[in-house]
């Protein structure tokens, strides 16, 4: 087909590109589908489930037919709409879900078994025998469903996310759309404007509609212009919103870079989060189609869409072409497509009584009843007075009323109404607060109404805000409401299309009728309508009526049909907004990662945190000889390691004392000053949550700890009980955790390393400095430190802290100047292991299901005082349970301890209800000589030296172990004091 | 009418004209042996099981809407039991049990599909829990494996290995796990109770209950009154207005989650995929979307719809994990109401009021269990005693220090 | 979602983190006969009413302020939003 | 003076400086910080003369300025004096106050324009969900990016300050380099 005269295509340039390899050239604005019928192509597509061969129906985002895989290797991009892409030069385009080609696609033989294949008849079979389902009918079903392909391979392209604020948001650049951001921008409101296409104009583009006697294209031209001169509008082009959620907040995306063959420096796609105290949806009606039997016929399409072709785009899809209507709107399609000098074959409207709008034939009381031409339409049949005959065209256009595009009003799933006189669905009144649904997509479907409603909606809305609009001079156009006749289909025995994609027929419904799949609901799960990428827009309210005329209800009684987000296809790749791979979540650095990535450490990620895992030397081939040796070496010499992670908290205030009293299980009012004691915190139901240390600094100010992994939550914890709970204390709080470096410094040599950095005149002997001591003091030549005399190795250990960006230096100094006292970096790993050997409790015993009697800390709880979670920690569940931390270690000292071994007497009878418990943490103890474990074993307490049995069916390995003290290492405490 | 093959075929060569409605549309007599209020898959899964194993008669189903409306409708359709306590992986290794007989059994194909859920792995600590897990599950006689990531990467390897900010260290395999057309389930279940006599009566909304000297006698409804020897309700997302009409206040709270379905491709996602460094988890339907989902929105709702942010982070776990799904588009974002319960686990119990029993709390796991649901809910109300698998999930549970928290977070239902 | 901060006006529902039941503030005392009780009903009972629903925010990514927000959790409309402080002062009996 | 070397929060001996078309990022390594919080019984504090600001306002004084972070709490911050101790200062001025050092706690990043306050409105728009309308001079506030926790501190119509937790400046050093960079890329 040569092109039509006319339209909004650049005939000067060229753009070439392909449709499954055959080498195709088209217009700047043409969009793919276009060009695709200036081509002669019309067929481009296959149906879901039949396969039938399918070309376009629609010129909009709503169309289900013309889905085609773009573009090559790891930018291929499934299930595009043909009549959104817009063409560029290259573009490489490829028809989907077939096997073989396009148009001999040998899944088209289920189009041949198709009565087998009627509305849920999978429900009825494929049962036997039983295990066939997994390995034949599934994998069969799967191979011949979905519709494109993705690439595997990661999408290469940048995505970015952004937000923006608006008085007014305008959906929609057509009619109502532009009138309404005119009126609403020369107010001086804070306006966006957002429309899908890469054009402003909408509806007014596929019309010959005059305004003021001119050519609107003209008019919108003129809009654009000033719009695009008002620093308080921001025209969004290219840019779909999706979905209308929560207090006025819009989901949009840009395309900004689709129409390029790569993004290069760009975004291929904004996500905008689109906050707006208003909005305006004008997003215009969506054509139905009239089935009839072999209404899929390529070539058979939506009256208006082959009106948009022709004049917008200057193209038909055949020389010769009928139109089948119920309605005036269709005889449009007739009057522009003639005027354009293409040979109207008749229009055939289902009214009585109506005559010719222009020079064509008109097939009055009369409906098309069949349709040929497997791949693209040869005739239709039409039917008038009981009487047949055989119609040759290459197109159709069919046109069966308007529905109001009122997706984004239902999203807040207010049910749309039954409008009468119009024959459709208006969106109803509790849409989405804040949202005005103006022009067609109100049911205000003339060019007049629609430029008056627009208009009147942005005034209405700036008016609730208290921002005086004026009512702009709005053009003179036609004002012709076309009520369409009430014909939902065509009756006949041929299958007649509801849904094109999910090959929903007329059949199809009333089986699910007959079946009693009634509620519209159940109409739709059990025969796939509107579950197809438009999502039932050109399907929904066609079906409904359908099965309305089945039960006798009227339509409303029947059911309404509401949409979800999003309103058309949003690849992932934008929603996720670009945070994907290494920068999904961001990596929190320790203050000494510089240092440690020069000695080549290994790291690891720990919540948020990357941290040292282990510090491998030259000649180490295996992590385990690595670990043993920074473990040897603190537990013989000095070991240190950044333990920054932990979340520090400033509490000040006269009653931070009293506060931490009720935070904690234990006391921390009674602690002295200048001294550090350990704290149980438990959550409200008496489960042991977090554990640290509280160091009291003066009388008023304590600095607490708290794992790495609860900080944030035991911070907003604190400030909860702070604010809501003891709101009169005088209480202050803040995070520390970044200001401060903190490293420990374990071992044997611990003092004697920390006495070369401290300044003269400050004493760390055990006598001035004992065990859980702590001061401010200063280091290095006046650098202000803070000291704690903690150990979480069960070794003689400090923790000493400064200004976070002189850790790096601290961490350097120290292993420089302790090499003569073997001091020795250590990591995770290594940590890890000295706390397992000292008993310690870490995140896989505090995994939020323990009880402080569990951890052998039921003491600890306080009766003298209320604090979080005592009374809790005291009902007869938890006072029953007689689980207890202990101690494991294999007889024979070359097995394996494994965490996750579950714990029993012996390996006879293992099941859930033998079992006696589980271990938490292992590792290989090189002060014991073999693999050790900690673990929760009923009656554990009870149990010491009795030999037990670890058992790992996943691995089938059983393990004789010991039960001993969870005290591997110096379990009187006294390196700790020394 | 029995499906089969054979009927297939027979009624596609006759027009399918002896196709008979899969349920009646009975209207409600005056008064029952048993209510079932909530004609969802619990309710209907209920009511089949007190017909058919428990021999109970005169049974209905009373659903405000149509059948399967609830969270039966609307879910990520995973069935699996892959449980750590000894409180509930008992039970959802019998629910599995009960999955891999059940089409054959109501003689319905509701696609159950057992192409194996893979709980990934991202740090030593979880795959030290992933250990004791999978041990459990063993132990109850479900079945489990441990993969390293060596094993992972064998069956999926389009997962990011390359640059992920939380490299993949492992999974937890369960072969058996798997997913089924979620309303294929309800509508089985529909079937299965209407042909063995039990009424199910759609838009019929409970809108009190008569309770008289501590005993129930039946319940109001949209279409009368309607009276009941015992009567249970499997409500889900709305246990808390209903039971609110029998005087309780409950530990749960109603929450919205969304679940996620992309447009058709073709086959690229073998079983079930969870991240574990983020909320993501994944299948790909027989149809060909992918199906996916992640955390609640969070607050208290019963909106059926959720926000952008989720949406938002669910994706980018997605892209995390996956990021070859990147240029698959979005169809269809949609909210249900979770029963969130203050351990992450269900109650079937028997209440203050003498008859009146309770089936909630299922938090966003209550899919998978719906045949284990349904048939400990069926011997609780004919036997007056719990099935032996869901004796942990007692209502006193929260009080008396019993509970039953999987994820170890305590009373914070929206973190369950 | 937006959150109408009463010293920062509406800000976006993300920087929040909720808690759930505002009623979560009236903790029970410790040391009170009957304090088991109450407290398991405290720490697990729940009104959860379809509707109006009072509820604890935190303004996490703001000014860590707690907040009382009043919404309906049918259709989300916010009704009001108070600093958590000031209603437990005021309850507590002190000044707001 | 001590003897050790401190480094940037990049992990360099010297601040981050970079230009991007009409935009110039630094890092800001010289600025003390200490927090300031009013106890119950304490009166509205002057320190160094300066004026605390109303709830999301940031106010300058005489080598100080101050922004709201909270009820009742105040960041205070004193370009070039990172390497003194100035909480220990500011508390000599703020008697009643609880203070809290935060130098090293957040990182902060300098964005200057040398084409007004469009270039700094287009990179808000693209990282943090705040109305750049009604965030004028004088505008302070916490919120998200990019699953970083940051203030924001409007000093002028072309000037913002972007702070992080120091453990996190590189995250927030490589979204400010790449957003930047695309906005060049993006037509004005």
């Amino acid at each position: 087909m040569t092109r039509l005269s006319g339209g909004l295509i650049d005939r000067s340039r060229s753009l070439n590109f392909t449709f499954d390899g055959r080498k195709l050239a088209g217009h700047p604005g043409d969009t793919l589908a276009s060009a695709l019928l200036a081509n002669d192509v019309r067929l481009m597509g296959r149906s879901f489930k039949y396969h039938r061969p399918r070309g376009l129906i629609a010129a909009g985002s709503e169309e289900p037919n013309a889905l085609v895989e773009l573009r090559g290797g790891a930018r291929q991009e499934p299930n595009t709409r043909a009549t959104v892409a817009e063409l560029f030069d290259g573009l490489d385009a490829r028809s989907q879900n077939r096997i073989g080609s396009l148009r001999f696609d040998l899944l088209g033989v289920n189009d041949l078994l198709s009565p087998f294949f009627a509305a849920g008849f999978y429900y009825k079979t494929f049962m036997w025998p039983k295990a066939f389902w997994e390995k034949l009918y599934e994998p069969a079903i799967r191979r011949a469903a979905g519709l494109g392909s993705l690439s595997m391979q990661a999408d290469p392209d940048p995505y970015d996310k952004g937000f923006l604020h608006c008085d007014l948001l305008v959906i929609g650049g057509g009619a109502a759309g532009l009138a309404a951001a005119q009126a609403a921008a020369r107010s001086g409101a804070r306006v966006i404007l957002a429309d899908e296409d890469f054009r402003l104009g909408g509806r007014l583009l596929a019309e010959t509609h005059l305004l003021d006697d001119a050519p609107a294209a003209g008019w919108v031209s003129g809009v654009e212009e000033e719009l695009a001169s008002l620093p308080n509008l921001r025209i969004m082009r290219r840019t779909t919103v999706f979905g209308a959620f929560d207090h006025g907040i819009y989901g949009a995306v840009e395309r900004v870079a689709d129409h390029l063959p790569e993004p290069g420096d760009k975004p291929r796609q904004t996500l905008w989060r689109i906050t707006a105290k208003r909005a305006i949806l004008a997003a215009g009606a969506v054509e139905r189609h009239i089935p009839f039997a072999n209404n899929d016929r390529p070539g058979i399409m939506l009256a208006g869409a082959m009106r948009a072709f022709a004049n917008r785009w200057a193209v038909s899809p055949a020389a010769r072409v009928a139109i089948f209507t119920n309605n005036d709107d269709g005889h449009r399609t007739a009057i522009d497509l003639a005027a354009k000098g293409v040979d109207i074959a008749g229009v055939i409207d289902s009214r009585d009584n109506v005559t010719t709008m222009g020079s064509y034939p008109i097939f009055a009381g009369g409906v098309v009843s069949d349709a040929k031409g497997r791949l693209g339409l040869t005739k239709i049949e039409v039917t008038q007075n009981g009487r047949s005959q055989w119609i040759e065209c290459g197109a159709l256009g069919v046109s069966g009323g308007w529905n109001p595009n009122l997706h984004l009003a239902s999203h807040h799933r207010g049910r749309p109404v039954w409008d009468e006189a119009l024959q459709s669905f208006v969106p109803a009144k509790d849409g989405p607060p804040g949202l005005i649904v103006a022009g067609a997509a109100n049911g205000q479907g003339s060019t007049a109404a629609a430029l008056r409603s627009g208009a009147e909606a942005a005034v209405q809305a700036l008016g609730e805000l208290g921002i005086t609009g004026a009512l702009p001079d709005l053009p003179q156009a036609e004002d012709v409401v076309s009520k369409p006749h009430a014909l939902w289909h065509v009756p006949g025995k041929g299958r007649a299309w509801v849904d094109f994609q999910n090959d929903v027929t007329v059949k199809d419904i009333k089986l699910a009728h007959q079946e009693n799949m009634r509620p519209v609901e159940h109409l739709k799960r059990w025969t796939t309508l509107g579950m197809a990428t438009d999502q039932g827009k050109t399907a929904n309210v066609t079906a409904l009526a359908i099965m309305s005329e089945l039960t006798g209800k009227p339509i409303p009684e029947t059911g309404t049909t509401i949409f979800r987000p999003p309103y058309s296809g949003v690849s992932l790749s934008v929603l996720g907004g670009g945070n994907t791979a290494g920068h999904f979540r961001p990596r929190r650095l320790t203050p000494t990662h510089h240092w440690a990535e020069a000695q080549g450490a290994v790291f690891v990620e720990v919540g948020p945190w990357m941290r040292a895992q282990y510090f491998p030397r030259p000649g180490e081939t295996h992590w385990r000889q690595t670990v043993d040796r920074e473990v040897l070496a603190t537990r013989e010499g000095v070991g240190i390691c950044d333990v920054t992670t932990l979340g520090k908290v400033d509490v000040q205030g006269a009653d931070a004392g009293e506060f931490l009293n009720r935070l904690y299980c234990n006391g921390m009012k009674t602690l002295k000053t200048g001294m550090v004691r350990y704290g149980l915190m438990l959550r409200e139901d008496g489960i042991a949550w977090d554990d640290g240390t509280c160091a009291r600094l003066a009388e008023d100010h304590y600095v607490v700890t708290t794992t790495t992994a609860q900080a944030g939550p035991v911070y907003r914890h604190m400030e909860f009980a702070r604010q809501c709970l003891w709101p009169e204390m005088d209480v202050q709080l803040i995070s520390t955790t970044d200001a401060w470096a903190q490293v420990s410094v374990a071992g044997p040599n611990a003092r004697r390393l920390l006495e070369r950095i401290v300044d003269e005149g400050v004493d760390i002997s055990n006598e001035a400095f004992p065990f859980m001591a702590c001061k401010g003091l200063t280091i290095c030549g006046g650098l202000r430190a803070r000291l704690f005399r903690i150990s979480f190795s069960g070794e003689l250990a400090y923790e000493v802290a400064v200004p976070t960006r002189y850790g790096n230096a601290l961490m350097q100094r120290l292993i420089e100047i302790g090499a003569d006292l073997g001091a020795t970096p250590y990591g995770t790993e290594a940590l890890g292991a000295l706390r397992i050997e000292k008993g310690h409790a870490a995140g896989n015993e505090l995994n939020g299901q323990t009880s402080p009697q569990m951890l052998g800390m039921g003491r600890m709880v306080s009766t003298k005082k209320d604090s979080i979670g005592a009374v809790m920690s005291r009902r007869e569940g938890l006072a029953a349970d007689t689980r207890r931390l202990v101690g494991l270690q294999p007889v024979d000292s070359a097995q394996p301890v494994l965490a996750g071994m579950h714990l029993f007497t012996d390996s006879a009878a293992q099941n859930t209800e033998t079992d006696q418990g589980w271990i938490t943490s292992a590792c290989y103890s090189p002060h014991v000589g073999s693999a050790i474990g900690l673990g929760f074993l009923a009656r554990g307490d009870e149990r010491m030296g009795e030999v037990i049995t670890g058992a790992n069916p996943l691995d089938q390995q059983q393990v004789a172990l010991r039960v001993v003290s969870p005290h591997f290492v110096d379990p009187d405490g006294g390196r700790l004091r020394d | 009418m029995h499906f089969s093959g054979f009927r297939v075929i027979k009624e596609a060569l006759t027009g399918h004209k002896g196709w008979k409605p899969l349920w009646r549309n009975p209207e409600p007599q005056s008064s029952y042996d048993y209510i079932i209020v909530g004609g969802g898959g619990h309710g209907l899964a209920t009511a089949y099981y007190l017909a058919r194993t428990f021999g109970q008669a005169r049974i209905a189903v009373l659903e405000k809407g149509w059948l399967g409306q609830g969270n039966i409708g609307r879910n990520t359709t995973i069935i699996r039991s892959n449980y750590m306590l000894p409180g509930n992986e008992p039970f959802y290794e019998f629910s599995m049990k009960l999955w891999e007989g059940l089409e054959q059994e109501f003689n319905f194909n509701a696609m159950i599909s057992q192409r194996g859920v893979l709980n990934l792995c991202h740090t030593d600590a979880q795959r030290d829990a992933f250990r004791r897990r999978g041990n459990a599950m063993l132990l109850a006689g479900a079945d489990a494996e441990l993969l390293d990531a060596a094993g992972v990467r064998a069956m999926a390897p389009f997962l990011n290995f390359d640059n992920a900010r939380f490299p993949i260290k492992g999974g937890l395999l369960q072969r058996r796990g798997g997913t089924a057309r979620h309303d294929g389930v309800a509508w089985g279940y529909a079937r299965g109770a209407d042909m063995r006599g039990v009424d199910l009566i759609q838009n019929c909304e409970v809108t009190g209950f008569r309770i008289e000297g501590g005993r129930i006698q039946g319940v109001e409804t949209s279409r009368g009154y309607i009276g009941a020897k015992k009567v249970g309700v499997a409500v889900a997302g709305s246990t808390g207005r209903v039971m609110a009409m029998a005087g309780m206040r409950l530990p749960i709270e109603s929450h919205v989650l969304q679940a996620f379905v992309t447009e058709g491709l073709k086959p690229v996602i073998p079983g079930v995929i969870t991240f574990g460094a983020g909320h993501f988890y994944v299948s790909q339907s027989d149809k060909g979307g992918l199906v996916f989902g992640g955390d609640i929105d969070g607050y208290n709702s019963y909106a059926q719809r959720g926000n952008l942010p989720v949406i938002e982070d669910v994706a980018e776990g997605g892209m995390a994990l996956m990021p070859m799904i990147g240029r698959a588009r979005l169809l269809r974002v949609w909210g249900g109401i979770m029963d969130m319960s203050m351990d992450g686990s269900p109650i079937i119990d028997h209440t203050h009021v003498e008859g009146l029993y309770l089936n909630a709390g299922w938090c966003y796991g209550g899919f998978k269990a719906t045949p284990a649901s349904g048939y400990a809910f069926a011997h609780l109300l004919a036997r007056d005693a719990p099935h032996d698998t869901a004796k942990g999930y007692r209502l006193d549970r929260f009080a008396r220090g019993y509970v039953i928290d999987e994820k170890g977070v305590g009373a914070a239902p929206n973190l369950h | 979602m937006l959150i109408p901060h009463p010293l920062l006006g509406l800000r976006d529902a993300q920087e929040f983190t909720y808690l759930g039941d505002a009623r979560l503030i009236d903790r029970p005392d410790g040391m009170a006969e009957g304090a088991e009780a109450a407290f398991a009903e405290y720490v697990y009972l729940r009104d959860n009413p379809a509707g109006v629903h009072r509820e604890l925010w935190f303004h996490e990514q703001g000014d860590r302020s707690w907040l009382i927000v009043t919404r309906d959790t049918v259709t989300h409309e916010i009704l009001g939003a108070e600093l958590a402080r000031n209603v437990a002062l005021a309850a507590n009996g002190g000044e707001a | 003076m001590t003897d050790l070397t401190p480094i940037t929060a990049l992990g360099a001996s010297a601040p981050a400086d970079q230009h991007f078309g009409p935009l110039r990022i630094s890092e800001n390594a010289d600025m003390a910080l200490a927090s300031l919080a009013l106890r119950r019984t304490a009166d509205m504090p002057a320190p160094m003369g300066l004026e605390l600001p109303a709830p999301g306002k940031w106010s300058q004084g005489q080598g100080v300025a101050a922004f709201w972070t909270g009820p009742d709490q105040w960041m205070i911050e004193a370009e070039t004096r990172a390497a003194e101790d100035f909480a220990a200062e500011l508390a000599s001025h703020a008697p009643g106050c609880s203070i809290t050092e935060q130098t090293d706690a957040w990182t902060v990043f300098e964005i200057a324009s040398d084409r007004g306050d469009a270039p700094i409105r287009a990179l808000m728009e693209k990282l943090v969900n705040i109305d750049t309308g009604s965030f004028g001079p004088g505008s302070a506030t916490r919120t998200g990016l990019h699953h970083l926790s940051v203030f924001l501190v409007r000093r002028a119509e072309d000037r913002l300050a972007v702070m992080t937790m120091r453990s996190m400046a590189r995250d927030l050093w490589h979204v400010l380099q790449e957003t930047a960079r695309r906005l060049k890329g993006e037509p004005a």
